[in-house]
This record gives structure tokens, C-alpha cells and sequence, in this order.
């Protein structure tokens, strides 16, 4: 298991290596890459901040409990902050399991988890500004 | 007694600081904490609401009392990486 | 889109640059790992066969339908054939979307799909002997 | 006339060969050259009802007429490298 925030680039071949398993007949790899729009706006690149300490910790947890519900081998996640250009990744997601079904469905439940749950943020540098984008509780909204 | 803080994303760009060393009271709560920060830093104020609290690296409830030495981190609603594919 | 057979390692690293777009912010990837065992028996190694010609055709196929189903960017698959060891990858399928849960549903998806119907055979040699694995259809299990 | 034929797999191994060149009748189908190539190759007898047919490389019906110059094939279920996740 390797749950990482790094600044340097990510790297998927690693993670796939690392928890693939003689055993186990199936990987599911997920990457979030840095897209050129974003609600219908133009973004020229991202910047990511992390509370690296806590995130890892948090990665490690949801992972556990992937391990939980589904049959899964082995997972790693890394995460990169800084600076990243459009095209760039910035997660990755690697599961392997026995059977394919369970490594994609462990692995979509870990990348929408990781969404909810890892302390991270993304700051949109656009044409119009930037703006650091918060889940649903982002002051602006709350009451 | 003397407590660390480090703030992130936006916050960190209001308070124009990453990391600080403060001097507390006795008994002073995490939300406290944030309040007195909110003072200093008066850009801070009106995010209480939608934050969490760490505490050396561990989500604690809003009324968890600062230690000395505690190492106290205000978390903004999280943006994790995985929202670029996620509409 | 890219849709191969070969006899040399695969590359999900190569395909996964392939498929991504700077518009597209998900990257869904399978890899089929040979095992080190199969319904009860310790394999030791697989060989794989194909019809090469009809099986890029079907392959391109099948996407082609991914592509109706889902917005889906951009699809790479590709299968090696010959002689596999253990933990070597005999299938890569990557997908790209603009979002994560089309990338992940596509995929796997196709990932079924491939199995179905792409002129593909494997043989599973093992201490008790080889055999060639055969669909629904298996010949000995015909009436 | 002549056809190409192609078998793979378990069939190849049963003949023992990949591919060869078949001289046969005006008018036959694909399923009547395999019961041909059976009556060559007894070890194929019994696989026709489980195979699928290709002519230049395209999935045809088993009533296919076969042309002259054809390359025809002869496809067992298939279990494709997916399988090794499936189950």
C-alpha cells in the first residue's frame, strides 16, 4: 500500500507495478488529469495545495475500507501539489483484485471517496482570475 | 502555552501565512483558536462555519481544547484532484 | 484510437498518453494480469492465440459502441499473444472522458465485451497438463 | 476453385497446422467445407456445432458460400485475455 502527496510528476507505471500480485488477474488504474475548461470557463493551469500529513493518513483509512467491502489485492494512491499544466495528472488511483469486477468497482468507490474525505484543494488559474474551488460547504454558500 | 497553526488553499492566501506559531490560554478550544486567528487576521473571519479541525494530523470536533505543543490545522472544505473528472 | 495485437509487453503507459485529450479529465485503465492460478490450479504459464485480422476489426467495433453509449474521448486496446509468464499483462484497455464515471463504466464495459467476442484463446499450462479455455460453447460441454 | 483456410487454438493444435490451401467445388458453404476438412482431419469431427465462421476476415453465417481466393476461418468460443479476471 503507498498513499503519497508529492510535488514531483506522478507515476502511474509504478503504482501499477506495486500492486499488481501473482495472485490477482486484474488492475484498475484511474487518473485525474488537469482539464483545459472547467464550468464552462477556460483554465490555463491548476494549483493544488495539501495537508500532506493528514491526507496520507486519510488515503491510508479509505483504503482499508475498500478492503473491506471489496476482495482487493493491494491500493495505491498518489496525489501531486504544486503547479500543474493542463494534461498534467494530478491522482492516481491503482487497484488490483483477483476478478476485474471488484477492482473497478473498488476503484470507482476509492476515487469518489478520495474526493470527499482527503484534504486537498485545487485553485482554477483562468483567462477571467483564479479562484479556489471548495466542496459543498465553500463559505460563499454556507448560510 | 504555545500552539502551532497552519492554514491551507484559501485560507493561507486570506491570512497571507502558512504556518504560525501563537500563545494561547489554558483550555482555549480548536473554534476558539480560529476566532482569536480571525482577529489578527480579520480576512479569516466568516469561514468558521465551514471548517474542520485537525489537531497533530487528526480530525477533532470544534470544541477539542488546544495542548500545548499541539500542532492545529484549519481545513476548508476539501477540492481533492479527482474533481477534475467529476462534471 | 489504437486496437492491436501483438506479441511484445504491453504498454498502459503508452496508451494512456494516447488516449488522453486536454478536454478530458478522466483516464479509466484495465490491465488483465496472467495468473498464478485458475479455478483451483496453480498455472505456470499461458499462450495465447488469436486471429489477428478479425480481432482488431471486432476490437474497433466494440469501442465504436462504447463511444454511442457513453461521451466518451478516446479508447485504446490492445492484447499480447504467445507465451505469458506470471503477472505479465495479456490486456490493456484505456478510456477517456471528460468525467470519471463514464471513464469507469465504459471501460468496464468493454473490458466484458472484449471477452465475449474478440477472436482471442488461451491455454493454460499447468502441472496437471494444458488446455485450451473455451467460452460458453466449449465444445465438451456441447450437446 | 481454391480457398485459404485458417484454425486456431484447440483446433490448430488438433490438426496440426494453422492455415492451409483447400481445392474445393463451386458453390460450397463455409460449414460444408469444415465437415470437408473433418473428413481430413477426423480430430476436428464434433467441434462444428460450436464454431463461429469467417471469410476475409468478416463474421459470416454458417450457409456462407465460399468464393474462390477466399481466406476462411474457423473460430472456437473465444476466451479472450479478459478471462484471467473474470473469475
Amino acid at each position: 500500500m503507498r498513499f503519497e502527496i508529492t510535488r514531483e510528476p506522478l507515476d502511474p507505471q509504478r503504482l501499477t507495478q506495486e500492486v499488481r500480485r501473482d495472485e490477482s488477474g486484474a488492475v484498475a488504474v484511474f487518473l485525474g488529469v488537469v482539464r483545459d475548461n472547467s464550468r464552462g470557463r477556460r483554465v490555463l493551469h491548476l494549483e493544488y495545495d495539501a495537508y500532506p500529513e493528514l491526507a496520507e493518513r486519510v488515503m491510508e483509512r479509505v483504503a482499508a475500507e475498500a478492503k473491506e467491502r471489496w476482495p482487493v489485492t493491494d491500493v495505491a494512491i498518489q496525489h501531486r501539489v504544486g503547479r500543474l499544466e493542463i494534461g498534467e495528472t494530478s491522482l492516481v488511483v491503482a487497484v488490483s483484485s483477483p476478478h476485474r469486477k471488484e477492482a473497478f468497482e473498488a476503484c470507482h468507490w476509492l476515487v469518489d471517496r478520495f474526493k470527499d474525505v482527503v484534504p486537498i484543494w485545487k485553485k482554477e488559474v483562468g483567462e477571467g482570475g483564479e479562484e479556489w474551488i471548495e466542496g459543498e460547504l465553500a463559505p460563499e454558500e454556507a448560510p | 502555552m504555545k500552539a502551532k497553526v497552519r492554514l491551507f488553499a484559501r485560507l493561507s492566501d486570506l491570512a497571507g501565512l502558512r504556518e504560525t506559531e501563537v500563545e494561547l490560554g489554558e483550555g482555549l478550544t480548536v473554534s476558539e483558536l480560529f476566532a482569536a486567528l480571525a482577529h489578527t487576521y480579520p480576512a479569516l473571519a466568516g469561514y468558521a462555519s465551514s471548517l474542520m479541525y485537525a489537531v497533530n494530523a487528526e480530525y477533532v470536533p470544534s470544541d477539542h481544547p488546544v495542548q500545548d505543543g499541539d500542532e492545529v490545522a484549519f481545513i476548508p472544505p476539501v477540492s481533492g484532484g479527482a474533481r477534475c473528472g467529476s462534471r
